[in-house]
């Protein structure tokens, strides 16, 4: 590849005093540092797209192809409320409160009329499901892509060299938040634990009296609203439009598989590592190849190790 | 009467949980042989680990005279050794007498290339295949609903369907997992005819059941299972008066109060 | 012989005799085309039916067999001057090569894992495709690919092209009609019905869907071969998982356990894309509407079929046959 | 919910019996093919005779085919395109036509999708029977159409952008758009004239960025530049972090950025956002509002070179080319309400050609003698600038009709 011949290293080794050297190791760490944080902040939205992935898996036993979607609409529904005036807040607010109506109401209006559970089916309505909301998000919104304020203006901040973006500070910020507020919600309050009784035991849990499909489509909801606030944030980095969910989907559902799918934690967790592995990839491989990360990362984790790194419940038992 | 299956120090663990513990017993050529224990006891799980599902984790199976503890499923029915499921695993979109033809297929080869061109002699082992599962539906006295969807059938006739699909893979010994779960008396009494009618084909039987009428009705011999270790073997009659065996079905009587 | 045998074979004589016809009542070269597309279409979605319909092992990634084969007829007929017929075989084995080795590293995974597995290569093939320049030409695509040819003849124009197209198509749907009426349909059934149930029949699971996989990559790899020599230009889109969803989409919605079901929705699905060229008098803005609209109908097609129609087409035409019969 | 006897009862009739197996798919298959054949029969043949009735160049109009992307990713360009034609069409047809003969515009939408598109050129070629076809919007569909185009002979004047459809020759192959090769080394001329010795260079991996590294690569040296750091980008990428450290740690004096996708805003602030301080320089790709409005405040200084019809007083208010470019863009916004963008301009300038080909002919519309008469445009006024094609050169623009302009606040002026 032609530019590993024009890297930074290549043009700064013609000079050879020792403070040149120091400067030198300035660079490489500052760079090492601009990667790992671009990567985090890369991987802090694939988490945020992976827990969508697990928490809809782990109550239902079924991915969810159109979790990209939810994606794209939390930004494109974000964007168009701002453009009607809304100050960002609400609109941010707003946003993620529709995208988890949708999300409910796609689980209570499709997918639960498959009775039989019949996995190849719930692939297909999700995947149809997936083409229609695309398509809605192109005739509503239209095929633009459409910018969105930073939520604090401000120049960025520098560690050790390396810059850190305010809405990178926001990203990390809101995925800690909702990480812990998902904790909260499952391991603290009682409808958590009909939640995770749900996803454990379907049969038991409606046996006890919960109300499992209503469980199943609150999963639906905060599936949806987890990837429209991945969206929402990440979106005045990068512009959102209709047709960035099918990629996000495919990146959160490797670092979901990566992680393990059903556990939250190993979501999260391989969301970072694939943002990282990527961010390497592009810094040190080549940037082109970035993409191709996700992929070689998702079939290698399912040819090899369906379970996934930190364990879960990857493989079906015989 | 030599032994056709002889278990030998079977054990299977799942986790810290020991389902079958080191178990041993012999079926004879040309017998039935009852398999009995409470809930929970491993039986299926022995049943597994005997037919190449769910391999031991030490012991020996041997089947008419070789090793069979390593062998994959299919292998495991080319040998002779065909079983049926505690929950029947029919092909619900396929009519009765196809779900019997597929088990032809354990000594067939796959056959891709020769259906794709319809070759003759293919045309004819499928002909000879349908007579044969038509047969065997007589057989087993279901062939009224040959052209059913095994999908669409009463429980019972699902069960005595599967029976007759394990049949097809020709078989020197059928494994029958709780055959009369979910038959009605007459039922019942119709699947011991059919039982004997298939000991009496020279096919050797054993069997997990619960309905203890019917066990000590077919079976010449019985092993007890509790906990997963072996608790007690013998002739019927024996057994039902054996102290442990006693002691283990109270128990699980107490336990359901 | 009976009435009902002679029915039975003069049908499909007639329907193929129909098919052959159409160019001696069709000369409009586009309608053709049209209905070569929907030719080329039809042999993917065979294989895929005869995999996922049959077999129940679902793909998302048969865009980028169709890709291997067009890629390698590409640069066997127009950079290395090799016989069509040569590359038409060779495309066909790349992409059995294709399939074997996307089958094997799956065989343990079923449903969604399978789904996702078969969508990662698609979408890895296709990253392929735009980076091997040498071989593919990148995004700008492949150009100038020679038309089919055998000996001396040169299959040039619209009507030869279509008869080629659908004599392909035709062979491909015989040959999986036989295999699915025969044991290895009834082993695919099966492993679809209860993976449990095949192995305890003693069914060779590994060999059949290593068999279901290779058979249904060939078809895709030909079909791609076709398009590209009877196109005569191929680039990476052409190949993504969007078709791939496509194909899917016409498989489920012809539906499981057919074969017919699914050529007759992916000539269907085929023809709506050009509905402006088929249908008499519609106005060009009416047509353009409905080319923008047009995944909204696929997407609600797929939607409709599986919540309330499981069976596809291929299970309506079943029920209405049950109830002429009674 | 069915209970299993009464579905049985339904089902039992069914069956076809022992043996007749493999018969009984037979018939399953036969019948609805039969069906569908009988569809498709009807249905063509009805689409023939509507094809017949409409179709055919009757000796009252000329057939013009476009193939232009209404829907997909080039939507919006395509439309612009449509606007243009429409516009341009209506008014030649209001004014008497060419030669007396009024044009017939017919619009195929290829939906940004290299199938549809040879579908298209085959339509128009084989059932509209068109004198020629403009289009295709995106340098891929241009491609892919080529084949249909070279079988029948007539002249493709295309509005895509990419150097590969006039680079790799075809005779009967056109462009409007300026394309890299005269692109890139005007703006690297004014990089070198603003004092920069090393240039970082950070373009896409499609085919417009790819096709503008190569030339780059080319032209810099004999520019007087090198090229310090050479980074690439997927079409998608949201995250530029690699590339641009690369390019804040690198030697460069300046950045040049080849792009035409939507991701150059991004890259300009996260460029900011990471401390990038050199200066950033780009082509036609910036030339859309959406970029400086997309970039928030980010892009401010940024200079592009492209064509000087972006700002029509470019080229002299008495100029002819102000004329053409003037009186379009007024029409233009007159109708839709709106500026043109450059691919309006470049649509127009399809439609120009072809119209100023006919004129030559005399109305002939021979496909060879028209690929001929569009072969010799000379000196025709378009909004790209004065074009002369040869029998080498089917771009026909040179640098001289190319401007700079520098962003300012949401929109741009030219650098004088």
């Amino acid at each position: 590849m032609t530019w590993l011949s024009t890297g930074s290293r290549a043009s700064h080794g013609s000079r050879s005093s020792d403070i040149v050297r120091l400067g030198e190791l300035t660079v490489v760490v500052s760079e090492f540092l601009q990667f790992t944080v671009a990567g985090l902040k890369s991987g802090a939205i694939y988490s945020l797209v992976a827990l969508g992935f697990t928490i809809v898996f782990a109550a239902t036993g079924a991915i969810n192809f159109a979790q990209g979607e939810f994606f794209m609409l939390g930004g494109m529904i974000g964007v168009w409320l701002v453009n009607l005036g809304l100050p960002l807040p609400f609109a941010v607010v707003l946003a993620v409160v529709l995208t988890a109506c949708i999300g409910a109401a796609f689980e209570f209006l499709a997918v639960r009329r498959i009775g039989d559970g019949d996995p190849l089916r719930i692939i297909m309505v999700t995947i149809g499901g997936s083409v229609l909301f695309r398509q809605a998000a192109l005739h509503v919104f239209g095929p633009d892509e459409v910018p969105l304020a930073p939520f604090t203006r401000g120049s960025s901040i520098m560690v050790l060299g390396a810059a850190i973006e305010r809405q990178t500070l926001w990203i990390w910020a809101i995925t800690l938040v909702a990480v812990a507020a998902l904790f909260v919600l499952y391991r603290k309050t009682a409808f958590g634990k009909a939640m995770r009784a749900t996803a454990l035991r379907r049969e038991a849990a409606r046996l006890v009296g919960i109300d499992t499909s209503l469980m199943v489509t609150v999963s639906f909801a905060l599936a949806a609203a987890l990837g429209a606030l991945a969206g929402l944030v990440v979106a005045p980095l990068t512009q959102t439009a209709f047709d960035v969910g099918a990629g996000i989907g495919v990146k959160g559902f490797a670092a979901a598989i990566l992680g393990g799918l059903g556990n939250p934690v190993a979501a999260v967790g391989g969301g970072l590592v694939l943002g990282f592995l990527e961010s390497m990839t592009a810094g040190y491989i080549n940037p082109l190849y970035k993409d191709a990360v996700a992929l070689v990362v998702l079939l290698g984790v399912l040819f090899v190790k369906p379970e996934g790194l930190f364990g879960g419940t990857g493989r079906e038992k015989v | 009467m030599s032994s056709l299956l002889a278990v030998r120090g079977v054990t299977k663990r799942f986790g810290g949980l020991t389902a079958v513990d080191n178990v041993s017993f012999d079926v004879f050529e040309g017998t039935v042989k009852a398999l009995i224990g409470p809930n929970g006891a491993g039986k299926s799980t022995l049943f597994n680990t005997l037919t190449g599902f769910e391999p031991p984790d030490s012991g020996s199976v041997i089947f008419d005279g070789s090793e069979i503890v390593a062998r994959k499923p299919r292998d495991v029915v080319r040998s002779g050794l065909a079983r049926t499921f505690q929950n029947t695993q029919l092909f619900d979109g396929m009519s009765a007498l196809e779900n019997v033809m597929v088990g032809a297929q354990a000594h067939q080869p796959r056959g891709f290339a020769g259906s794709a061109l319809r070759l003759p002699s293919l045309i004819s082992e499928d002909r000879v295949a349908a007579e044969e599962a038509a047969r065997l539906l007589r057989l087993i006295g279901i062939e009224r609903w040959a052209d059913v969807p095994a999908g669409d059938l009463p429980s019972g006739i699902r069960r005595l369907l599967e029976i007759a699909r394990a049949l097809a893979t020709a078989p020197r010994m059928l494994l029958l997992d709780e055959p009369a779960a979910g038959l009605n008396a007459a039922e019942t009494s119709e699947l011991v005819h059919t039982m004997r009618r298939i000991r009496d084909g020279g096919i050797t039987v054993l069997i997990v059941e619960h309905d203890m009428g019917l066990v000590m009705e077919v079976s010449d011999e019985i092993v007890v299972i509790d906990r997963g270790r072996k608790i007690a073997e013998g002739p019927p009659r024996m057994i039902q008066r054996d102290p442990a065996v006693i002691a283990a079905y109270l128990g699980e009587v107490a336990d359901d109060e | 012989m009976t009435r009902g045998r002679l029915v039975r074979i003069t049908v499909p004589v007639v329907v193929a005799a129909l098919v052959a016809a159409l160019p001696f009542v069709v000369t409009d070269r586009f309608l053709l085309k049209i209905f070569t597309y929907a030719g080329l279409n039809a042999i993917v979605v065979i294989g895929l039916s005869f995999l996922f319909g049959y077999g129940g092992q679902v793909s998302l990634g048969h865009a980028a067999f169709c890709g291997l084969g067009a890629y390698t007829c590409a640069n066997l007929t127009a950079t290395l001057h090799l016989p069509w017929l040569v590359a038409l075989a060779v495309a066909g084995a790349i992409a059995a090569v294709g399939g074997l080795l996307l089958a094997l590293p799956s065989l343990r995974l079923k449903g969604h894992y399978l789904a996702m597995a078969t969508l990662g290569f698609g979408e890895l093939m296709n990253l392929a495709f735009v980076e091997a320049v040498p071989l593919t030409h990148g995004v700008d695509g492949f150009t100038r690919i020679p038309p089919p040819s055998i000996g001396s003849l040169v299959l040039k124009s619209p009507a030869q092209l279509y008869w080629l197209v659908w004599a392909v198509a035709g062979v491909a749907l015989l040959l999986a009609a036989n295999m699915v009426s025969l044991r290895p349909g009834r082993a695919m059934r099966a492993m679809h019905g209860s993976e449990l149930g095949a192995m305890a029949c003693g069914v060779d699971l590994v060999g059949v869907k290593v068999r279901a996989f290779v058979v249904s990559a060939t078809m895709a790899g030909l079909s791609g071969a076709l398009y590209a020599s009877a196109i005569g230009f191929v680039s990476p889109k052409l190949f993504s998982v969007t078709i791939s969803v496509g194909f899917l989409a016409m498989a489920v919605i012809g539906g499981s356990n057919s074969l017919v079901g699914p050529v007759l929705a992916a000539i269907a699905l085929t023809l709506v894309q050009y509905l402006d060229a088929l249908v008499p008098g519609i106005s060009r803005e009416a047509a353009q509407i409905v080319q923008a609209w047009e995944p909204d109908v696929y997407g609600l097609l797929i939607v409709v079929v599986v919540l309330f129609a499981p069976g596809g087409i291929g299970a309506l035409w079943r029920r209405k046959r049950a109830g002429e019969a009674s | 919910m069915q209970t299993g006897a009464e579905r049985m009862k339904r089902s039992a009739p069914e069956s076809c019996g022992k043996g007749g197996e493999e018969m009984g798919l037979v018939r399953s298959w036969a019948r609805p093919l039969a069906l569908a054949l009988a569809v498709a029969l009807v249905v063509t043949a009805a689409g023939c005779s509507g094809a017949k009735s409409g179709g055919g160049t009757s000796s009252e109009t000329y057939k013009v085919g476009a193939i232009l992307s209404l829907t997909g990713s080039y939507a919006a360009l395509g439309t612009s395109e449509q606007n243009a034609l429409k516009l341009e069409v209506d008014k030649i047809n209001a004014a008497g036509g060419v030669s007396g003969k009024k044009i017939d515009l017919v619009v195929v939408d290829d939906g940004t999708d290299e199938a549809k598109a040879v579908a298209a050129a085959t339509k128009l070629i084989d059932q509209d029977e068109v004198i020629a076809i403009l289009g295709a919007t995106g340098t891929g569909q241009s491609m892919a159409i080529r084949n249909e185009v070279d079988r029948a002979g007539l002249p493709e004047i295309s509005m895509a952008g990419g150097t590969a459809i006039t680079a790799t020759f075809d005779k009967f192959v056109f462009q409007t758009p300026w394309s890299n090769t005269i692109v890139v080394p005007f703006v690297l001329e004014k990089i070198a004239a603003d004092g920069h010795k090393t240039i970082a260079v950070l373009s896409d991996s499609s085919g417009y960025g790819k096709d503008g590294l190569a030339v780059i690569k080319n032209a810099a040296a004999g520019a007087g530049l090198t090229i310090a750091s050479d980074q690439t980008f997927n079409p998608g990428d949201t995250d530029f972090s690699a590339q641009l450290t690369k390019i804040k740690n690198s030697d460069a004096d300046a950045v040049l950025l080849w792009t035409a996708g939507k991701e150059g805003a991004s890259i300009v602030k996260s460029a900011a956002d990471l401390g990038v301080k050199q200066p950033w320089y780009g082509g036609s790709g910036q030339a859309k509002i959406e970029f400086p409005k997309g970039a928030g405040g980010a892009a401010e200084g940024f200079v592009f070179g492209t064509g000087k019809s972006l700002v029509p007083a470019n080229w002299g208010t008495d100029s002819e080319e102000y004329k053409v470019v003037n009186d379009f863009a007024t029409r233009y916004k007159a109708a839709y309400n709106q500026d043109p963008d450059i691919f309006a301009g470049h649509a127009y300038d399809a439609l120009a050609i072809l119209v100023d080909a006919l004129k030559r002919t005399g109305g002939k519309t021979e496909p060879a003698a028209l690929r001929d008469a569009v072969e010799q445009t000379k000196d025709l006024v378009g909004f790209g600038g004065p074009f002369t094609f040869t029998a080498t050169d089917h771009n026909g623009l040179t640098t001289d009709d190319l401007a700079l302009y520098r962003i300012t606040g949401e929109s741009w002026e030219p650098i004088k």
